[in-house]
């Protein structure tokens, strides 16, 4: 499904953001990667996303080299994967109901199926009350929640989520892990950047380590380290 | 689908227009500064140039004197082959008798003065008019051939003098109206590019979650298309409704002067409707896409 | 450490100025289009004012003719009076003589249809100059008051119509022009609009972080004057540069019929560059002040 | 030291994210206020900075009701507090180290001052290598370090941090939350908005709970919940 083989990615000032990744996931996984503050873990997800482009090395998503896809298919790669950035990225001049529509509409989806999924998805991370509010008027929490909603409204086969809890209370934070597992647990492979050692260690999933750029770690129900 | 897409980027094109109020007011205000400007320049340049167009047809006349001692058969014959020549309009033939009229009648109340001539010293004369004033070398040169031709005036300094102020202010203008779209095209693409500059992170945002150029292009241009529309309708109302003012104001107060060497608004107006909201929707059209092709690229 | 302050906001706003090229070139390229049309506009109605001023000189002449009896101690005694009306600034003696000569010239290689003459038709007279072509009628209804006078002749009509259209010239440049500043004004108070609103968020962070108002307003303002005055010093490049040119031209290829008419451009330049210098740094520093306002309330 | 007496804040669209606030906090105190997604922690500290206006009731700090100030003595009172925003706030067209210096720029430091003390915070917060940055260079950590160290290098009497450690991994949000107890022990009031039930419970300090824009919970050496 998703496959990193010899990737490195230095960024234009010099900086060295990943050297010589190797990594393999089959569909319907469930992937942790932990690592500290600069290990490089947005930088695995921009790769991914096409935001940023490796130095080396290539990078398959379904079967596709997506080093090689032209400018005109990426939007098209990336309607599969939905995504929760680490900094929300939600339309300013846009309501939260339209923020989550907009991901329906671009792909062309009815109007009947938007006012049927759009609903049910905030209902899902518990903002039907805020539908009608701006991003500028939610909380930092309630705007993380609107892009998870955002990321899993089209039903992506792949989710990528960077942080997607670091704004929210534990509680907030457990609610929507059991979403993420659900939608694992239909099909969806899951990609999660994450600082939430509780979560990590309770979930005993796959967890990649990195460290300065490298993998130092890669094991199916890992936890997030060892001083626990 | 495909319906649903569109309908979508016109819904988009409007609510951009209207969440960008104080954006799309600039832009607008934009266009409409230009065009009025250019409308300025184009009712200054069309009426010089009509005023020396007119100039030039009272100019376009040869009076050619015809010798004292020929007789009416002879006269005749000039006249005829006068006629002939390529490039002649009319020939009118013109009497001493009629010459010394007209003569008196220019002198007015001093006309007593000429009373006293023993006889009249007046030619007789054919005049030509021209179709257009660049014919006047050649009907001169073969009128020279002809006999029984005393003298021929023609205007042709003040001909040539004419030709080159009205090619001058032609080039001149086009020259002032050639900078001024460049100028307006500058102004107007820079507007668009900063507002655009100001939805960067919208833009980025939704190339992310993966809606198509197309798809993100498509508003843009449409709000181009209706800023530069709404611009330009104020213009063509601005400059055409100012222009009548101006030219009626004109019509009374100086109508002895100038009515006759105005262009009439009615005839300007067709001319700055298309002209206007080509240009306003063509800038907008061009600001649009020049500006979005840098954010385009993510 | 009012000193550092002030030292922090110069380089602040050259910093800004660099750090914001695309904008600043913007800003800068609007004031540079703007002040351009000013001038052309400036130099349109500067010219045709002075060719009015020029036609006005030339009509500013009253032709008095005396009666044919009246003897040489009449004439110098009507001269004499003449000479002491209010406005009137030479008085010069045409005898019937003079007028004949003149007469004759006019009419060229034809003058000798006037041979023929028993007596010279033509009367004495005298060309009065006015100090201003307004005092016409004052110096008509003195002159019709005087004994010995047989016509006065004058160019009421054309003067009339001359100050009209001298009148009108001048208040429409003056309305172009304040129209135009106007729109400068707005065109610039946009971008710099933009300009700010795209930094909307580094001003709300400066004001959280505790900076004053003075503080974060500073280097705008700054900004706002370094790309005003960037903006005139090409425009007036451009503009004079231009209009040398032009009258390089002119001079060269019209050189009898236009020189003398059009304003030497070393006579133009001084007014433009302290003109333009003002609008542009004007209009910079209003456009930032304007634009800040709203944006300064966090 | 800082006063919330009977504090109500209600947004212009009707959310009421604040009720009847009554806190008194002391000089040199660390304070934690915790509570669930949405329950009126930034509000809390947005009121605090003036960027909000409460609805009802009186705020004071060093004595000074700052409901009342006037808006030209904004600044000043600004310049007291170090804030830590939710949303980090960074200057994207200054480095790492100009936005650093910039803090200390507006209350006219001189440049040797400036030169001495926006080295050592950088240091402080682990960043010495990305001093010549831009925030778009750097990871989400990052960031919020570079937030940290602006808040820090004008030594205020206030400190304010709203999630800081929200985009950190446990070690590095360990090393920043020594760096908070030092500032504390040298007399600096700290009042920190958190989710991190981990350093919360480790710290004992005094935590204010909010729920619904209420207290429910203010204790001395208190912990993040009692579900622990
Ligand atoms: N656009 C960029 N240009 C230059 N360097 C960059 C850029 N983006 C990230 N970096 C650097 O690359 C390294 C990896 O960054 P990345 O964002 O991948 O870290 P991360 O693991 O997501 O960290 P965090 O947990 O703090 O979000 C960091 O040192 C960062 O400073
Ligand atoms: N500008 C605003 N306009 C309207 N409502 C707002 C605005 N800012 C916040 N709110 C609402 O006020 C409530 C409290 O928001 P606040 O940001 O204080 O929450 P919080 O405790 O900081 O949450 P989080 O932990 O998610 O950051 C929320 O319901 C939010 O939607
Ligand atoms: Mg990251
Ligand atoms: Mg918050």
């Amino acid at each position: 499904m998703i496959d990193f083989i010899n990737v490195s990615k230095v960024y234009g000032n010099g900086v060295k953001a990943l050297s010589n990744i190797n990594i393999h996931i089959d569909k319907g996984e469930f992937v942790f990667i932990v690592g500290s503050s600069g290990a490089g873990k947005s930088t695995l997800i921009k790769l991914l996303l096409k935001e940023e482009d490796p130095t080396d090395g290539k990078i398959y998503l379904n079967d596709m080299d997506i080093t090689k896809v032209k400018n005109r298919r990426i939007p098209y790669i990336r309607r599969n994967i939905g995504v929760v950035f680490q900094d929300f990225r939600l339309l300013k001049n846009k309501t939260v109901y339209e923020n989550v529509a907009f991901a329906m509409e671009i792909i062309g989806s009815s109007s009947k199926e938007i006012r049927r999924q759009v609903p049910m998805m905030l209902s899902m991370v518990g903002l039907s009350n805020k539908a009608h509010s701006y991003p500028d008027q939610l909380s930092g929490g309630e705007q993380q929640r609107v892009s998870i909603a955002r990321a899993l409204v089209n039903r992506p086969t792949v989710l990528i989520a960077d942080e997607p809890t670091g704004n929210l209370d534990p509680d907030t934070a457990w609610e929507i892990m059991r979403l993420l597992k659900e939608i694992n647990r239909r099909g969806t492979t899951v990609l999660m950047a994450t600082h939430a050692r509780d979560i990590v260690n309770a979930m005993r999933r796959r967890v990649i380590a990195l460290e300065k750029g490298r993998v130092v770690r890669d094991e199916l129900k890992g936890v997030y380290d060892y001083e626990v | 689908m495909k319906f649903r897409l569109f309908k979508n980027i016109i819904k988009q094109g409007f609510v951009g227009m209207w969440r960008n109020r104080m954006m799309s007011l600039a832009s607008i205000g934009s266009v409409m500064s230009v065009l009025i400007i250019l409308g300025i320049i184009l009712v200054i340049v069309l009426n010089i140039n009509n005023l020396t167009g007119m100039a030039k047809e009272q100019f376009d006349e040869i009076q050619v004197y015809l010798e004292d001692g020929i007789n009416e058969e002879q006269i005749e014959n000039i006249g005829e082959k006068l006629r002939e020549l390529d490039g002649v309009l009319a020939v009118i033939y013109q009497s001493k008798e009629q010459a010394l009229e007209i003569f008196k009648k220019e002198w007015g109340d001093k006309a007593y003065l000429f009373e006293g001539l023993e006889k009249n010293p007046l030619p007789n004369s054919y005049i030509i008019q021209l179709k257009d004033i660049k014919y006047t070398e050649d009907v001169v040169n073969r009128i020279n051939g002809l006999t029984g031709i005393e003298d021929i005036r023609y205007y042709k300094d003040i001909v040539e003098k004419m030709m080159a102020i009205s090619n001058f202010v032609r080039a001149g203008g086009l020259a002032v109206i050639s900078i001024l779209i460049l100028v307006s095209i500058f102004i107007i693409s820079n507007t668009v590019k900063l507002t655009v500059a100001a939805r960067r992170r919208e833009i980025s945002i939704m190339k992310y979650i993966g809606a198509t150029n197309g798809y993100i292009r498509g508003p843009f241009i449409l709000e181009g298309i209706f800023l530069g529309a709404i611009g330009s309708i104020l213009a063509i109302l601005i400059v055409s409704f100012g222009y009548k003012y101006l030219f009626l104001v004109v019509n009374e107060r100086l109508y002895v002067l100038f009515t006759v060497y105005m262009i009439p608004y009615y005839e300007i107006l067709d001319d700055i409707i298309i002209m206007f909201t080509a240009i306003g929707i063509g800038i907008g059209v061009l600001g649009s896409i020049i500006s979005l092709r840098k954010f385009l690229r993510v």
